[in-house]
């Protein structure tokens, strides 16, 4: 009897036999199979019940109407609001990407206090008391000083109940300094003061416009209240509209247009000014509408009919003298043609003269205050709130020259002029204390350089930012906003419609961080600081100011989302002929229309630098989500390389190539890019997105391209104050 | 060349004679009846015994971690005080949708306060009624992530009973522990009650092919290309 | 040390140079372990491949050594079925190269997928219409096949071979080794085809695109016939490299002559259609999609008609004629020539229907796509090969490969 | 008798994009990736490997300065019908695991990620590039994935994924239906949520086979063509545009071949 | 692959595509389990010890 190893032999076999008959190999192969279907670190959402609640999109001036799909309590989709009057169910890139935003890592969670250098990005988090306090104690110190006008305010808008509430504190503290970012909103202010002697916003009915006469706007690139400006193109469409751009660049609204008019940057006063020639010399006007005897009408009539022949207008736009005359037989002949500027999305202001020449076309074919044509349209009027009663310092700070100079002297036209801020700001005017409401000047102003200095200037920043942006960065303390899918809020869309609707942004979610609304935060320190200024703000908390503000309209903004009551939301002005003065009462017409041109050295800078907006890329206060940064073409962006558009021809003449480095130089700055070779932009120019080359937010974002801001600069408009930039001069060398 | 092929030679020859006598050896002993012969049987019977003993006894038990739900709810208990049977708590929303395991808002309509003189019921009321806090309870039936599964269609529309695929758990007094799958993690009801394989009941089992039985059974559809069966996206998602 | 390892009657070198070598080139094998290593837990972004290049330098390679393993199974069929007996001396390299081809070609594949962990699905849930089904089906056994054909060979090894069992069972197998050459040639004529199916069938790329008949386009015949006729020409191409390695002669000329002689043949009935397929093609199938000949070889910065010129020209005609000639095959230099260009021709061929497929753009506004592989890609591409040096040394050392070493190789 | 009643249902859910009306804004991009659960990256600028169901091509006419003229045309999976319309399209028989299947009730090819093992065959066969492998495995920043859907299955690296004509709202459609008693489905009540979100109303989603839908006419329109048609693919998604161009730019045609 | 897979169905492409490979199969499996089975009852009996194939 011996064990030899073929005993150990037959034990294996044995029992590799009872292995295959027990269930071992087969339940764990199948498992493993399962197991390779789902990795554990694989995310399985949470199934739930499915609600919609409806609010309101705050991300630009659109207006939008949403509606929020909720599992249980998450977020997860965001979706256009059947029946908004602006949007009716239609939601631009942006809007759907508010979710990236909500739950994105680039929040601020907590109250923050710099802990290092300014735009070090140390920081110390703080309670809201501690926050709430020490913003007080230093109100309260400027204002012992007597100097509560050094305090200044940057919103993101005017309008609605929040820029009110700054607007309002400021004003009982006794500072008139509360300003809004630049837009072309500044510059249709401004000419609607001076032509109708109010300030209003203008509206257009473009949904029932006969003829489009767009000088340069990105009509379905994000101008006015985008959703509503895509769906009107549709109607525009299908009901067989002429749209015809005018524009150096075949943009997307370019490209969309019946038909594109290419013109000389900076130039399209002038063709406007040669329509209105054509337009009066073939007695194509409306005379009844004009008020022929008017003296504002026969001097604008006499310069255009002088100075604005088509053959001098081709030389100053580079627009064949026959195109002009048809243009203008065309848009005059048209019913219902309505003329419409403000570059792009609309996000810079302009020369004044460009608005009133293209005012004056609608005013020329009497296309004013009826259906499909030109609004001019109030600021909301349900923002009615008792009188308040400020102290001496207050009352004497609040009489005191505004630091842009809005409002006195020159710029008496103007409400904001937050394109002068830097400026007056490193030229001496003192800003002890800056609030910074939903903006963020730091990236978005022109001449960033400028900018920053000025922002060193000012000893205290306080940011409302719900987001690490370049402002906040730079900022003193932090005291993060709820963001918009957080908390209530009233949204007025005014942009560019002539039938404002108010809608009301509502908490979808309950906040996800420690944030707390500004709203709120703005009451919290008005208590601070005391009376008078607390006795200013009655009310309990931002919810209880913004039910009793909308009175009796609140169940309805509950219930439906928005309210277009003209009563509740804004007053059509009606304006009655001749009422329009053509010549806005400027006593020499030749400043209004004149040209605007960089000085800077023609031989250095042989070609011009031309901004366009994107409407793939968010240029504001938002910083572009992953989503949206996702639908980039890699003929904008590649890796971290911004590319810029020039024409063929221009890249010949400069020794580039398709994809070949540059460095672009202006007389701001100095980037290097990447070529992009296209054959709609005009030979000399070199065409930069606007939105990118952030530095703040997260790795989606920071450190792509180039922010445009940091090369070109501001040109002020010598008849308003307006920054009338439209680009710059530059130089592309080959790298 | 010589040298080496001399000595492997010697060295094959001895191993080669270790074999050959190794084998007479077990030859001779085999015609005796005796020797490693019945070893080798004895050793093979063990080797089978041993892994089917650790195949069928001690893998499911590995295999499969026991959990207890949080509350140990009683469903004879409630079936006699409601009107509409499982439907009464395991309700449907209004878009079609299934809600499952009710919500803690559903309980707590009755529950607000202690009902009975039931310990668990106790423990149910101040643990998650008082707190406000949901039951994290363990679904036994719940399907992988890929799966899309009606109830509407299969209740609703074909008029099935839950007994079909839940069995009748609707007839527990006590909730039984929550076997999980170490691997997958899924629920065993779903991935197989018996380790043969084997069902003797309809919901002994919910994996693919128990779901296309029937569905080819009950429907007869034939919209898939590739398999002439119900198509993927009918439960896939 | 390692000398009763080595067969009787033939001399090989040092153990020291040996592990020499098996270290050098385990060195490279180690860097492609560690690239497929690099892919397998960081998932297929290791590659250059992208949404446009699904395909790319794998399936080539995969395409590639499959055909050149071709070598084994015409072999085989010549051998086995055909009966042209003097191949036995060169059927054992050619199962071994074919072995080294098909292992490689499946671990290249298990890389290729996006989750290995998966790679049986294509068994359990096979979908028969698919021609990858089909060739990872007859893939697999056909490897089995291999394996079972190169198993005896080990099994001949001096010291595996005095263990009765294994004595035995190598004699079984040779006995009945016919039965599986003939099974292995059959599912070897299936998955050479489908391989050429893969882009054939491909009624979205106009490129690759073919007619056929029934299921299988021409391709389906072309890359069978191809791996048939070049397939010989790399286990000539192979066998004389280790002749150059090693400084023997292995495999006497009549042999290698022989198989040039059918692989000639094979070449010139092959490039005779595959010129007809293509003219064909360029003629009808592509002008239906709306493409002429030219659209496929322009605009872009490699895909020039030199490749066709290369593919057919050179690597087609140019050996077919020199090895069906007598004076062709008797000149060493043209002989070897010929086999190098043959062996090219048939990478070519599946290179140009697997990368250049993926290149040529279908959609009027898309571009043409070019594709480099990254090193990950390169370096596991270059693993079979040191595999493969790793397996022919240890192979050539410890078993009877060549029948006619000795003869050739008196001891002095 | 099973048979007559499923003739009676076999729809062919299909779009119709006006590209007339289409501003290339990127919207339905935005909408489906939300919609869907798309991943994101880092850097999405290498567009071969970034994850777009719905993908927006930028087409030139070619001409120069200022002749030239683009066209926006999102692109998502075409749910080609094949030869015949017999479901057998591209991509769905070189599945080698039956992981893609055409649906012949709907008309819907689909995608099943968990069957998938990643041999990308499929994304060579299709010509329209509407098929993405995942590379990478999915990441979202920290709380981020509080906004995933529970409607639509999360991909894994190593596994091909396209558009589903957002077919979970199917599914969801007819759940509702089913609970409140109706066998059917009006046509605004299955709608992408890429033709939901369109600003410009550029997409017609529905049921090509339904005259009552609005894509039964519009697909009829002289202006209708549909990419790739002479590969006999056979897509259901249609394109409008009054350009000649652009309609050109559809297919491919020999030098002086006349459409 | 087997019958009682999901995907299979009684059809052409299955009897042709996987009868083909059944077949092939089957002959692969036969002949190695006669090999491996001759050799073991050869080993275990002693039998044909001698024969010798080259």
């Amino acid at each position: 009897m011996k064990i030899d190893r073929r005993c150990f032999l037959s034990l294996g076999i044995g029992g590799a036999a009872g292995l295959a008959l027990s269930p071992i190999p087969w339940k764990l192969a199948d498992d493993s199979a399962i197991w390779t279907q789902m990795w554990p670190w694989t995310p399985v959402p949470a199934d739930g019940e499915a609600t919609y609640v409806k609010s309101a999109c705050t991300l630009c001036p659109g207006g939008c109407g949403i509606s929020v799909r909720k599992i249980d309590n998450r977020a997860v989709k965001i979706e256009g609001m059947e029946g908004h009057p602006v949007n009716d169910g239609g939601i631009c890139l942006l809007g759907l990407s508010g979710l990236q935003l909500l739950y994105g890592p680039n929040r601020v969670k907590t109250p923050l206090k710099r802990a290092g250098e300014r735009g070090e990005g140390k920081w110390v988090k703080i309670t809201w008391e501690e926050a709430i306090s020490e913003v007080a104690k230093k109100l309260g110190d400027i204002k012992e000083k007597g100097e509560s006008n050094s305090v200044a305010c940057i919103s993101g808008s005017d309008k609605g109940t929040v820029p009110a509430l700054f607007k309002r504190f400021l004003s009982v503290f006794g500072s008139p300094n509360f300003m809004r970012m630049p837009s072309i909103q500044d510059s249709y202010e401004i000419a609607n003061n001076i032509s109708l002697g109010f300030i209003a916003q203008t509206g257009f009915d473009l949904e029932h416009a006969g003829f489009i006469l767009s000088f340069g706007s990105g009509l379905i690139e994000g101008w006015g209240s985008p959703v509503r400006m895509i769906r009107a193109n549709s109607s525009w469409r299908k009901a067989g509209i002429k749209v015809v751009q005018v524009e150096p660049r075949l943009s997307n609204s370019a490209a969309k247009a019946d038909k594109w008019i290419p013109v000389n940057p900076g130039t399209e006063y002038a063709l406007a000014l040669g329509l209105a020639h054509v337009i009066i010399r073939k007695s194509l006007y409306r005379n009844d509408f004009v008020h022929a005897g008017a003296s504002g009408f026969i001097r604008f009539r006499d310069l255009v009919l002088s100075n604005y022949s088509p053959d001098s207008v081709e030389k100053i736009t580079g627009i064949k003298k026959e195109t002009i005359e048809a243009l203008a037989v065309d848009f005059a002949r048209s019913e219902r043609p309505v003329a419409i500027c403000g570059r792009g999305q609309g996000k810079s202001q302009g020369s004044l003269g460009e608005v009133m020449a293209v005012q004056a076309l609608n005013v020329l074919v009497g296309n004013i205050n009826k259906e499909g044509g030109v609004f001019a349209v109030n600021d909301p009027a349900y923002i009615a709130w008792p009188a308040y009663q400020s102290d001496a310092v207050g009352a004497a700070g609040i009489k005191k020259e505004r630091i842009d100079g809005a409002g006195s002297g020159k710029y008496g036209f103007a409400k904001s002029l937050t394109n002068r801020f830097a400026g007056a700001v490193n030229s001496g005017s003192p800003v002890s204390l800056l609030f910074v409401l939903e903006s963020n000047p730091v990236y978005s102003l022109p001449d960033t350089k400028d900018v920053k200095d000025a922002f060193k200037k000012i000893p205290f920043i306080v940011s409302f930012s719900s987001f690490m942006d370049e402002t906040a960065l730079n900022s003193d303390i932090i005291l993060p906003n709820h963001v918009y899918l957080e908390r209530y809020e009233d949204v007025p869309a005014t942009a560019g419609l002539s039938k404002p609707v108010v809608s009301l942004a509502r908490p979808v979610v309950s906040p996800q961080f420690n944030t707390k609304h500004a709203g709120d935060v703005i009451l919290l320190i008005a208590k601070e600081v005391g009376s008078p200024v607390a006795d200013a703000f009655p009310w309990k908390d931002y919810q209880t100011c913004l039910e009793g503000t909308a009175g009796d309209k609140w169940k309805i903004l509950n219930k439906e989302g928005f309210s277009s009551d003209p009563a509740f939301t804004a007053q059509v002005v009606n304006i009655s002929p001749g009422r329009f003065d053509l010549s806005g009462g400027v006593a020499d017409l030749s400043i209004l229309f004149t040209p605007v041109n960089s000085e800077e050295d023609s031989k250095a800078y042989p070609l011009f630098l031309l901004p366009y907006d994107s409407f793939r890329i968010a240029n504001g206060y938002i910083g572009t989500p992953p989503f949206v940064i996702k639908t980039v073409e890699d003929t904008v962006l590649k890796g971290k390389d911004i590319l810029v558009e020039i024409n063929p021809a221009t890249a010949r003449a400069n020794g580039l190539s398709a994809g070949s480095y540059a460095t672009l130089k202006t007389p701001k700055g100095s980037a290097r890019v990447k070529v992009h070779l296209f054959e709609g932009i005009m030979p000399g120019l070199v065409a930069m997105p606007r939105g990118l080359g952030h530095t703040a937010y997260d790795n989606y974002l920071a450190g792509k391209g180039i922010n445009v801001n940091e090369l070109i600069g501001t040109v002020e408009d010598p008849a308003s104050g307006l920054d009338a930039a439209w680009g710059i001069r530059a130089n592309l060398i080959k790298a | 060349m010589s040298t080496p092929d001399d000595k492997t030679k010697g060295v094959s020859a001895e191993t080669g004679g270790e074999e050959a006598v190794a084998s007479f050896k077990g030859v001779d002993e085999k015609e005796q009846g005796e020797g490693p012969g019945g070893f080798i049987v004895l050793f093979f019977i063990i080797g089978f015994v041993a892994s089917l003993i650790i195949g069928w006894v001690i893998f499911p038990k590995l295999l499969y971690s026991q959990k207890r739900q949080p509350v140990d709810f009683n469903h004879v208990l409630h079936v006699e005080t409601v009107d509409n049977g499982c439907e009464s708590c395991h309700i449907f929303r209004e878009d079609g949708s299934y809600a499952g395991v009710p919500k803690l808002a559903q309980c707590a309509d009755c529950h607000q306060e202690v009902q009975g003189d039931s310990p668990q019921e106790k423990i149910f009321v101040e643990e998650y009624v008082a707190k406000e806090k949901e039951v994290p309870w363990l679904v036994y039936s719940k399907q992988p992530d890929c799966v899309f599964f009606s109830h509407t269609v299969h209740v609703k529309l074909a008029g099935m009973d839950c007994v079909t695929c839940h069995g009748p758990i609707g007839e527990s007094t006590s909730l039984k522990p929550y076997e999980e799958n170490r691997l997958t993690g899924y629920s065993r009801d779903i991935w197989g009650k018996s380790m043969t394989g084997i069902k003797k009941n309809s919901w002994d089992r919910m994996k693919m092919d128990d779901c296309a039985e029937c569905h080819e059974k009950e429907t007869g559809r034939k919209s898939s290309v590739q398999t002439d069966k119900d198509a993927c996206f009918v439960c896939h998602k | 040390m390692d000398s009763a390892l080595i067969p009787r009657g033939v001399k090989r070198c040092p153990t020291w140079q040996f592990a020499l070598w098996i270290g050098a080139a385990g060195a490279v094998l180690l860097w492609g372990v560690f690239a497929m290593l690099l892919c397998w837990f960081k998932g297929l972004n290791q590659t250059n491949m992208n949404d446009s290049y699904g395909f790319a330098l794998w399936i080539w390679a995969d395409l590639a050594v499959i055909a050149l393993g071709g070598g084994a199974f015409f072999t085989g069929f010549l051998r086995y079925i055909v009966g042209k007996d003097e191949l036995k001396n060169i059927i054992n390299y050619a199962v071994l190269i074919g072995f080294i081809c098909y292992s490689s070609a499946l671990l290249i594949l298990a890389i290729d997928i996006g989750q290995p962990l998966r790679g049986w699905f294509i068994f359990w849930h096979a979908n028969v219409h698919s021609m990858l089904t089909e060739v990872a089906f007859c893939l697999t056994c056909y490897f089995g096949v291999l394996t079972i054909e190169y198993v005896p060979l080990i099994l001949e090894n001096r010291q595996i071979d005095k263990v009765p069992f294994f004595h035995r069972l190598g004699h079984n197998m040779h006995e009945i080794m016919a039965v599986f050459a003939a099974t292995g040639a059959f599912l070897s004529f299936f998955h050479q085809g489908s391989l050429g199916g893969v882009s054939g069938v491909l009624f979205g790329r106009p490129f690759g695109y073919r007619e056929g008949i029934f299921i299988w386009p021409w391709t389906f015949f072309l890359y069978t016939w191809s791996a048939a006729a070049c397939g010989p020409c790399f286990t000539i191409m192979i066998t004389k490299i280790t002749e150059k390695v090693t400084g023997k002669r292995l495999v006497k000329q009549n042999v290698i002559e022989l198989l040039a002689k059918i692989s000639g043949w094979m070449i010139g009935t092959y490039i005779i259609a595959k010129i007809i397929d293509t003219w064909y093609w360029a003629k009808v199938t592509a002008p239906a999609a709306g493409f002429n000949l030219m659209d496929f070889y322009s605009n872009n910065p490699f895909y020039g008609i030199w490749i066709l010129v290369l593919e057919i020209v050179i690597c087609g005609v140019v050996p077919a004629i020199i090895l069906t000639s007598e004076k062709g095959r008797k000149n060493p230099a043209a002989l070897m020539t010929a086999i190098i260009l043959a062996v090219l021709g048939a990478c070519v061929n599946r290179w140009v229907m697997v990368l250049q497929v993926m290149a040529v753009p279908v959609l009027t506004f898309e571009n043409w796509v070019m594709y480099y592989p990254s090193w990950q890609e390169v370096a596991t591409t270059i693993l079979p090969v040191a595999y493969g040096v790793i397996l022919i040394s240890l192979s050539y050392r410890y078993l009877p490969i060549f029948p006619q070493e000795q003869e050739l190789n008196p001891e002095v | 008798m099973k048979e007559e009643q499923s003739k009676e249902k076999v729809k062919k859910f299909g779009m119709v994009i006006d590209l007339d009306k289409c501003t290339g804004c990127g919207a339905c991009m935005v909408a489906c990736m939300a919609e869907n659960n798309v991943p994101f990256k880092e850097d999405e600028s290498k567009k071969l490997d970034s994850i777009t169901w719905l993908r927006i091509y930028k087409l030139t006419n070619g001409k120069s300065f200022p002749d030239a003229d683009i066209c926006y045309l999102p692109r998502p999976c075409q749910h080609c019908g094949g030869k015949g319309d017999h479901g057998h399209s591209p991509c769905v028989s070189v599945c080698p695991a039956t992981a893609t299947d055409y649906n012949k009730e709907t008309g819907i090819v689909s995608q099943i990620y968990t069957r998938c093992f990643g041999c990308r065959y499929c994304m060579a066969a299709c010509p329209y590039h509407a098929r993405y492998f995942n590379w990478w495995d999915p990441v979202w920043p920290d709380g981020m994935e509080k906004y995933l859907s529970p409607n639509v299955s999360v991909r894994m690296r190593g596994v091909v994924e396209k558009c589903s004509f957002c077919f979970h709202r199917y599914q969801l459609a007819m759940d509702k239906a089913y609970y409140e008693g109706r066998r059917e489905i009006e046509e605004t009540e299955y709608q992408t949520a890429c033709t939901q979100s369109c600003p410009a109303n550029a997409i017609a989603f529905g049921d090509l086979n339904n005259s009552g839908h609005a894509v039964y006419e519009l697909k009829k329109d002289k202006n209708a063509f549909r990419l790739l048609e002479r590969l006999q693919t056979n897509p259901k998604v249609y394109y409008l545009s009054s350009r000649e161009w652009v309609r050109r730019a559809g297919d491919n045609y020999l030098k002086d071949e006349k459409k | 692959m087997f019958p009682f897979c999901f995907e299979w169905m009684w059809d052409m492409s299955h009897m042709v595509f996987m009868g083909g490979l059944w077949y092939a199969l089957t002959i692969i499996g036969l002949g190695m389990t006669f090999c491996i089975g001759k050799a073991f009852y050869d080993t275990f009996f002693d039998k044909g010890k001698d024969d010798n194939h080259h």
